[in-house]
């Protein structure tokens, strides 16, 4: 393959025919994900965005219901997880979209490599960008709750582990609207019922915590969950995509 | 094995309307095939066909005497294919976009390779600006530039004189010419009128009918 | 068995056995519903504990039987869909959805209104409650998504891949909110889970099920019908076939 | 029998409401479902005919091809 890639040095020479491409994938889901990394970075304000919302939204809640810490400390697990799952939400639309707007994702589908791994690829980095820093947000705003102390560690961790399914499962809605021009709404319709089991078991496992309860169950389920959404999304986000491109 | 990318009694039917049917192709080394017809024909869904997008369509595909579903990768790694839009992203520089597509192949790429390739295209100077701030002209050579860059036999184009000056489409006409006196293959959709040559066929998609070679 | 399925598959062939079918599977789903409701309503003893609202179950299980049933089955046409490029297993999906949520909505409805007598609100986070509520808004989204579409073969694909990751998370959305719910509320009382029911009990509710069921597959059949001539319209055998019945 | 009387039968113990609204719930939805695929059926057969009609209409004035006219109208 190196000799073939070797450009417009050799233009004149009769052109070869590449063979079965081997052990390219690395090479261009490394690439993939350092492109996306350097196009979310430099559009700074797209990361911060769910994080400003995320504690906009914790702000709302005490004005809306009582700054009684007592009452705050119970809801906060549930506020918490909630917030951050709409804040991850908030920032899916943005997935594929500009990616099928320029048209760089029909060359995405057809580039000889997985499509499935390269969107892995994807995902993977909205969730580093997105889901990873809600996760290291929430105990800030868990003091602001005032959740009990001992669960911040768990809180953090269950939204680590539970924003990367999110973020799965949220690229294939993402995958399915990407094609339609009024898809922002629709994507949390699809998208919402399928997060409920992980937010419960995420929500489930900072209560615990605060109950003095293991939490080693949850996470575990938790990790089963990213597990199972690990094997299937990818294959699912694939398939919709390439129904999308051709809407 | 050199390239040949057949089609057999090719058929789309999209949402009850037929685009064309029982259409017969041979794309071969040297060749540059011009698909016409009015809006509305197929020509870009044709395209998608042809360049393993669209999995909907009747009819056989077979890339050089193999079916195209088992040998799509081999396919895909020998095809280049330029949409309607260029697929440059605005936030990038120009060479990171084509260090983009040169991995997205499965190689690493070389910096000198794509600066020739960008030269080549007329970009030299806009190599490190994000294409965002490029003109659409520009970003469309960015796009071309790939077409230097790579060495695919089999190029698939719609649309690549949008937005190009005159000079530009001058030495894209050179270019699509060159590339089948090395043994390449161009399937093209234009409004442009292309300069004759003897590598010049072309396919006329009728109105819901069967497509005619001339 | 390929012959077979292929034959299956195309919509002449299905509309012609189709027709034979129809009027039994409307004829069953009648008699059983006719007979389940009345034996049901009138016949069947009285809940020693919950009294005459107990006869809610009659109507309210076979509702949620068929919701979760419907797609499951929307699902599994999807992905002979998506798999065989079958145009009518998405033909079926497509009338099936409507179906689904309506039946979905009416196991919420009876059940809501159960929770009346049985917990004295009128809505409840039971468990099961809860997974029809979520079930109910999978409906929607593949409803909404196959609307969203312009091209109607790309609706189909899209909401076929939907369906199939929506059967994917059911169970896992049922025994996750059954284990929320446990936490939650230990002690309460579930309105269906009950140890062993007599027979005048549980045969009309058996009745009740399989008329549902009957029901369901008539309406399939029926709305398929008018889908394939929908689109199927200018093929020459739908016109023949018109133009004999004038 | 479950029940003494008629008005026995409709009172349900007392829960008759809750029992007649989940009842007629249901049958609201059977029927309606039932109704709309007939209404559905019918409405699709006659625009069919109509179509028919109108193009028989169209093939007498004017001679094309039966197959030509399908492709570029539906």
């Amino acid at each position: 393959m190196s000799s073939a890639e070797s450009g417009p040095a050799r233009r004149d020479g009769p052109l070869p025919l590449a063979g079965e491409p081997e052990g390219g994938a690395m090479v261009a889901i490394r690439a993939t994900l350092k492109r996306d990394l350097v196009l979310m970075l430099r559009r700074r304000s797209e990361v911060l965005n769910p994080l400003v919302f995320f504690a906009l939204v914790i702000t709302l809640f005490p004005i809306g219901i009582s700054p009684d810490p007592e009452l705050l400390a119970t809801i906060a697990p549930g506020l918490l997880w909630v917030a951050a799952l709409l804040a991850a939400l908030l920032s899916l639309d943005g997935l594929f979209r500009s990616d099928y707007e320029d048209g760089s994702l029909e060359q995405l589908l057809l580039s000889p490599q997985p499509l499935a791994a390269l969107a892995l690829a994807k995902v993977a980095v909205h969730w580093l960008l997105t889901g990873l820093p809600l996760a290291l947000m929430a105990p800030v705003l868990g003091i602001m709750l005032s959740l009990p102390a001992g669960s911040y560690g768990v809180l953090a961790v269950s939204l680590a582990l539970g924003s990367a399914s999110l973020s799965l499962i949220g690229a294939i809605g993402a995958a399915l609207t990407v094609g339609l021009s009024r898809g922002g709404v629709l994507i949390s319709l699809l998208v919402l019922p399928l997060y409920i089991p992980v937010l419960i078991f995420g929500a489930g496992a900072v209560q615990a915590a605060i109950l003095g309860a293991g939490v080693s169950a949850h996470l575990a389920i938790l990790g089963a969950l990213l597990a199972v959404a690990l094997i299937f999304a990818p294959w699912a986000i694939a398939a919709s995509l390439r129904i999308s491109i051709n809407g | 094995m050199s390239l040949r990318l057949q089609a057999r009694k090719l058929a789309c039917e999209r949402d009850d309307r037929w685009l064309f049917h029982d259409l017969d192709l041979d794309l071969c080394a040297g060749e540059i095939v011009r698909v016409e017809g009015p809006n509305g024909s197929g020509k870009t869904t044709l395209l998608k066909i042809l360049s393993g997008q669209l999995a909907d369509y009747r009819g056989e595909l077979f890339w050089r005497g193999a079916p195209m579903r088992r040998v799509r990768r081999d396919f895909l790694a020998n095809l280049l294919y330029l949409g309607h839009a260029p697929g440059v992203k605005a936030a990038l520089t120009a060479l990171e976009n084509l260090a983009w597509y040169q991995a997205l192949a499965g190689a690493s790429g070389d910096e000198d390779d794509r600066l020739a390739a960008l030269e080549t295209v007329g970009l030299a100077g806009f190599e490190d600006l994000p294409t965002g701030q490029l003109s659409a002209g520009q970003q469309r050579r960015v796009a071309l530039a790939r077409l230097e860059l790579m060495p695919r036999p089999l190029w698939v184009l719609d649309e690549p004189f949008t937005a190009i000056d005159r000079e530009g489409v001058a030495a894209l006409e050179a270019r699509l010419e060159a590339h089948t006196r090395r043994g390449g293959c161009v399937l093209v959709t234009t409004h442009h009128a292309l300069r004759a040559s003897s590598a010049l066929r072309s396919v006329r998609l009728g109105e819901g009918g069967a497509g005619v070679e001339r | 068995m390929w012959a077979f399925i292929h034959k299956l598959g195309s919509p002449k062939w299905f509309y012609g056995i189709s027709a034979r079918l129809s009027p039994w599977c409307w004829g069953v789903a009648v008699a059983l519903i006719l007979v389940g409701g009345v034996w049901g309503l009138a016949f069947a003893p009285a809940d020693y504990q919950q009294g005459h609202s107990f006869r809610i179950i009659y109507v309210h299980v076979p509702a949620a039987f068929l919701a979760q049933s419907i797609f499951v089955a929307m699902a599994a046409a999807g992905f002979i869909f998506m798999v065989w490029k079958i145009k009518l297993a998405d033909m079926a999906a497509t009338v099936m959805a409507p179906l689904g949520a309506g039946m979905t909505f009416v196991a919420l409805f009876s059940g809501a209104v159960w929770g009346v007598p049985t917990w004295g609100t009128w809505w409840q986070w039971d468990a099961r409650l809860t997974s029809m509520l979520i079930l109910f808004f999978l409906y929607i989204g593949v409803i909404a998504l196959r609307g969203a579409f312009t091209s109607r073969d790309s609706a189909s694909r899209a909401a076929s891949v939907l369906a199939m990751v929506g059967v994917i998370n059911i169970p896992i959305i049922k025994y996750s909110v059954e284990w929320w719910y446990t936490l939650h509320q230990p002690a309460t009382f579930s309105v269906t889970s009950r140890p062993a029911m007599p027979t005048e009990m549980w045969a009309p509710l058996l009745i009740m099920v399989l008329g549902f069921y009957s029901f369901f597959i008539a309406v399939t059949l029926m709305r398929t019908r008018s889908e394939i001539l929908r689109r199927e319209a200018s093929k020459r055998w739908v016109r023949e076939l018109l133009g004999e019945g004038g | 029998m479950a029940f003494d009387s008629l008005s026995a039968f409709l009172a349900m113990g007392g829960h008759g409401p809750y029992v007649w609204a989940a009842y007629g719930a249901t049958v609201a939805l059977l029927l309606g479902v039932t109704l709309h695929a007939r209404a559905e059926r019918r409405q699709v057969l006659r625009d069919l005919r109509r179509r028919l009609r109108r193009e028989r209409r169209q093939a007498e004035s004017a001679p094309v091809s039966p197959d030509e006219r399908h492709a570029r109208e539906s």
